[in-house]
């Protein structure tokens, strides 16, 4: 057991998993022998040699497109695209291939690929470092979607998701990575050893996809969010004094529905939180969702908090930025509707 | 600064449009036996001339010639010929099959049939192809079951793919053929990761990618050579240049280069371009560039230089935008035609042998067929169940779609 | 006037918008000498000269990037992508490009370009030639998403979307392309000329994006729909009875979000109906809208009817569509909850 | 059949890594003055030589020499080492502001000012660059305000961009510089594509297209490489091998061609490669390469082999990944000091003029700096406004939005 960021937990998961596995590869834009530009992929390439943790030139649809070949051929790819922001040149190889290849193929040929990719902003990135772009994976049928909100599940999921027969994204929030971020900027930066996610087995150990985590048992309300805005939404908890139960989704596809209505179902209220776009976003499906499940429990409408529709402004970010007062507002706004 | 008129935009266009007279005087073609046949282990930059010219070895007479010839026994020529065959009376049968209704779509491979039926003979069981929707003679020349094909384009209760494909867009991994993709060159950079696994885990085994002239302008015929170049992967890289790209002649894909072989030039990847209506061309230069890839010297390119002589697919009418005639003008012949001159040049064949292996080999794609149809066909007969749209989406069915399917009734 | 496919609609705005501006210029896959695969460039070639109306590579990326910096440079360019399935190599050039230009230049340079594509199922062309990808472009700031329903629309629609400053997203279900099929595909096929809405001015007009039209009357229940769906929720309400009010979004971003809150705080039940894949599909934006600004009006969940989650089957094509049969079940269902 | 061993994958590395002794020696250097000159309208394939040579004007002793010098005045030679000096002194103070947290982010071009500095001077008025992050000397030869690069940078608020994009993605149509995006290898072919809207409007502007070593990997350079060739657009395509892309040196890029600019030969895209910290080798490459598009004859492409002294950006320490003294190591020395050699040695500068100049340039910097900052900086004083996020979303902001404005207060 260790005090691990998350960096130090992602890291650890991909270690553990080629240490168990030879099939494991891991490879991206400097994620050998630098090790990744958030150093996640640090140290597998002295350990496990240039030929299972390598350099790939800058061109994510071949990052992509190769894991597809090399999971068809029967290895398990690991591969990092830098920002998530530059996961678009990949989309059609993600969307179109990966996620058909068992279905067209009636599981003839799988696979079984992750990729990792660091989202979400805070980090003063502007609107090409700091994205989220869950929504654009979550409807496409074939994917599994999954964001961690500490190093404790980043690791275990990681684990599965290397281990899950189909292909993963494996969103990782960029400004949890080194501290449990609760939006509150203006404040000192707290480090993961503060916090008991940061516990980490050394080992081997993994957590099923598709499993919601209760963050904070309440009763008023339920804020159901995901990576960062997990943290966020527990601030804006403690801020409000409002008695919320935090449910962290930890995986978007497959959802735990079951999860969400049992909550909503006792507390009747809702507010959906995340950092992507409010149009379109992941929100609007699980607002839809609890209304449809929960309609008779419901005593306000589902409410969302999500980035404004606009590409993520630089200077602005914290303007931008759904932090505790705009998720405050919306507990708030709730309980009095 | 300069003085200068003003600017034009240059749009290529086809020597010839319906109405006019087919002409092909541009297509340079060396003459058979002409190009050398370099050592495998030959610098890319010394080669490079390979891009620009043509390797033939059937002579107009029927005779192989020159440095590519002599690699087949008179068996496997037989054989050849025969695979082409059947390819084309396959085609014919399901382009009537699908006229009847049988099937909602099909497309053919008139005049390509060389390519795809040579090539597979070049690999070994364990190779993987990653073909387009114009290579079954991949599967033809590799024996496997034409029910089987028919099958999956009657979408029929024993489809292996369980109706879910479009017609054609077969799988089949004991063959070496990965499951095709609707989308144009998706699946030539998944062959170079194929060939990349194959080395990191010192297989031995190697990996063929397919493309068409027009979708070699398709990003991911860059992510593939990319790739393929840096890590010197064991993948063949196959150009299948027919000419045509549904209406779109190839100068628009190939642009001011002059030919599609020589893209691969810019990667330092040994390029050849190969008569791709010589058997014997196709089947050669195939091995070259499988030894390349097995004896661990990286990919090769390989432009087909062929012709597509019949419409694009089922739903095109190539008489809206070239010569009906065009294809009778192709300077490079018929491959059928031109392995059957051969076989009889050297004896092994006749015209009374070459009639008589057209009817069994029409009786033998008839009796596959009528063994599909006893399983359906598109519209009539057995047909794949409503729970096959649910399954295989994933390993294990999550629950929402678990929900779907019994909403559906299923 | 002229009764009109909607292919010929499609062409006739094509027309009168290059014969109106000489800045407008027409490109794609086959477009030029033949006119497009599925005709709708028919005649432009010949009429306004090669370097107006053009053959392009097959490289979707290529298409909609070049069409980026000729609308830089100060043209007007109307793209078309062969099938909306092949939109997903051009995706980045999109989302990150085309829907980014004005922003991050504050207006310095802009992106008046419209990509045209064909969407939607019913013509067994499995899963690459029948999708229905318009939340991806919903989700995504910037641009606009236009789906006509019939042929009317479709000319005025595209007008407006060649004029406008901004980029247009603009679907085309390829299942009205013939006629307005509403669903019921083991009845004869009706052309469009015995439909109104194909009564076609051959001059230059335009419909305004971003305003929602009903298509039905009603007093029991919304229903919102648009392209195809239009079609199938007009039938569905005729074969279960149901006095069904039936919204043709027409625009879905910009949203018409009062037309739809007019009708369902009269009816006070409401169904959406998509063709698309139903996770994060545009319905969940639209139910978490409607309960979020009706939520005191709804007697009833709003439920949404949608594609499966699967990939378009080509083979049980009519299991998978979502026809008049599942629409009016979401009716009687919405009734009786 | 043949015989094999096994496979196995090629990862390539760079010859040294921290903690070695830098070494260029694989490096192959043409002479100056030695590489030809060949007509602007010379056939693609007859120069397909200039893709492996490195074009060089300025020899070792500073002079002049060869085919491709002799463009340039004594007032451009020295304007153009002004602008040098500029952008060097520019990066140095806004590098030192980013450490003081006057803003979060900041790239330098150390090493490769000669690039986009003389390029800039081949261009005429209305003629468009689509720029990546590191071609700021665009901007300096152009005498764009550097207060107003400065604004951007500290996204204070009189930044151009009110506070939307990252430090130093500028953009201005008036100087030709398309707005800067943070997704690599986009505007390369969006750069073909205002060509092509030149071409088609029969206008005499052209196009410049930029991309660095490692982006050229990227989908998008293959399609504007595709739609350059194939409609010959007026358009130079520029490549700036700076040796390094972050941690991954240019081998992984460049795989097993020999360099960059061969990447042109498989489009028959004429392609040279040139000293790029020859700023006189530079100036000249791009005038033959602007007169072609200008004349109509088409695309041309540019490898500008330089190197990247400093660190990819603010948040990049490259002591991780290469030798500290490599820089020093590099074989093709500083452009500042390689053109100042040139001005000493024909008289037209000195030493003294020089240290005089660094004083005036710095002074400028400093001056431009002040009143940059009488706007703020990234975390004090004036600031974009909040209502700035919503504008410019659509021309006209549309009615979610407006209400999402409203939520926020503003
Ligand atoms: C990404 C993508 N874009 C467009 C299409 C539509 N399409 C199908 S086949 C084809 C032409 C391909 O021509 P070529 O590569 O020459 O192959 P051929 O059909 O001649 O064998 C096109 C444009 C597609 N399937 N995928
Ligand atoms: C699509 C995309 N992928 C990855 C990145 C992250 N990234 C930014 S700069 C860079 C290296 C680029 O190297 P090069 O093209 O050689 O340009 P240089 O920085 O050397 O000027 C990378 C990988 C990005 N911005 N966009
Ligand atoms: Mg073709
Ligand atoms: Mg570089």
């Amino acid at each position: 057991m260790a005090r691990m960021t998350m960096i130090e937990a992602v890291r650890s998961a991909m270690d553990v998993a080629m240490g168990r596995d030879e099939d494991v590869v891991v490879f991206g834009e400097d994620v050998g022998y630098f090790g990744g530009v958030f150093r996640c992929t640090q140290g597998l390439q002295a350990k496990y040699g240039k030929t299972r943790c390598f350099d790939t030139p800058i061109n994510e649809s071949g990052i992509v497109g190769t894991a597809i070949g090399m999971a068809a051929y029967g290895l398990k790819p690991c591969v990092e695209i830098q920002f998530a922001d530059y996961m678009y040149p990949a989309y059609d190889q993600l969307t179109q291939e990966a996620a058909r290849i068992r279905y067209r193929s009636n599981g003839d040929f799988t696979c079984p690929i992750v990729v990792r990719m660091p989202t979400g902003g805070g980090i003063f990135g502007g609107q090409t470092h700091s994205q989220s772009p869950e929504a654009l994976f979550t409807h496409v049928c074939g994917l599994k979607v999954v964001v961690p909100s500490n190093p404790y599940d980043a690791k275990g999921l990681l684990i599965a998701a290397i281990e899950d027969p189909d292909p993963v994204m494996f969103l990782e929030p960029k400004r949890l990575y080194n501290g449990p971020f609760d939006g509150h900027h203006e404040r000192p930066v707290t480090p993961w050893s503060k916090h008991e996610l940061s516990d980490v087995p050394d080992d081997y150990y993994s957590i099923p996809i598709g499993k919601a985590e209760v963050r904070r048992q309440g009763s008023a309300v339920t804020v159901i969010a995901y990576g960062t805005m997990v943290h966020v939404a527990l601030a804006a908890a403690e801020d409000t004094g409002i008695d919320a139960e935090v449910i962290d989704l930890r995986s978007l596809l497959p959802l735990d529905l079951d999860a969400i209505v049992k909550s909503v179902s006792k507390t009747g209220r809702c507010v959906v939180v995340h950092e992507a776009t409010l149009t379109s976003g992941f929100g609007g499906e699980i607002a839809a969702l609890v209304q449809e499940h929960c309609f008779y429990h419901l005593e306000a409408p589902v409410m969302r908090v999500a980035g404004w529709d606009t590409p993520y402004p630089h200077a602005q970010e914290w303007d931008y930025f759904p932090g505790p007062a705009r998720v405050g507002r919306a507990l708030t706004d709730v309980m009095e509707a | 600064m300069v003085d200068t008129g003003h600017l034009s935009l240059h749009v290529p266009e086809p020597a010839v449009r319906p109405g006019g007279q087919p002409d092909f005087s541009n297509v340079k073609i060396a003459r058979a036996g002409a190009v050398p046949r370099p050592d495998v282990d030959a610098a890319a930059e010394d080669i490079r001339d390979l891009a620009y010219s043509i390797i033939r070895v059937l002579n107009r007479d029927g005779e192989a010639v020159g440095p590519w010839a002599g690699l087949l026994s008179d068996d496997d020529l037989r054989t050849g010929l025969r695979h082409m065959m059947t390819l084309r009376a396959f085609d014919a049968r399901m382009l009537m099959a699908q006229r009847q209704g049988k099937t909602s779509f099909y497309m053919q491979h008139l005049g390509e049939e060389a390519v795809s039926c040579a090539f597979r003979k070049a690999l070994n069981k364990g190779d993987m192809n990653f073909p387009t929707y114009r290579q079954a003679g991949l599967f033809i020349a590799d024996d496997y079951p034409m029910v089987e094909m028919m099958n999956q384009i009657y979408s029929n209760e024993s489809d292996p793919l369980r109706g879910r494909q479009l017609p054609i867009m077969y799988s089949s991994k004991d063959h070496g053929f990965f499951t095709i993709s609707g989308n144009l060159a998706t699946q030539y950079v998944q062959a170079v990761g194929w060939a990349m696994a194959s080395a990191i885990k010192n297989d031995s085994r190697i990996a063929a990618a397919w493309i068409g002239d027009g979708s070699t302008a398709e990003s991911d015929f860059h992510s593939a050579l990319v790739f393929a170049s840096t890590y010197r992967a064991p993948v063949i890289l196959n150009v299948v240049n027919n000419q045509w790209a549904i209406s779109t002649f190839q100068g628009i894909a190939r642009g001011g280069s002059g030919t599609f072989a020589a893209r691969g030039l810019g990667f330092g990847i040994p390029a050849l371009r190969v008569d791709g209506n010589d058997y014997l061309a196709v089947h050669a230069v195939a091995c070259w560039a499988a030894e390349r890839a097995r004896r661990n010297l990286g990919p090769t390119l390989i432009e087909y230089v062929t012709y597509r002589v019949g419409a694009h697919s089922t739903s095109d009418d190539p008489s809206a935008y070239r010569p009906k005639t065009e294809s009778e003008a192709w300077p490079l012949g018929d491959p059928v035609l031109r392995l059957k001159k051969h076989l009889i040049l050297r004896g092994l064949w006749s015209e009374e042998r070459h009639v008589q292996a057209e009817a069994e080999i029409t009786d033998e794609v008839i009796a596959a067929q009528r063994k599909a149809e006893e399983h359906g066909t598109m519209h009539a007969g057995g047909r794949p169940s409503v729970r096959d749209i649910f399954e295989g989406v994933y390993a294990e069915m999550p629950p929402h779609l678990r929900r779907q399917r019994q909403k559906a009734g299923y």
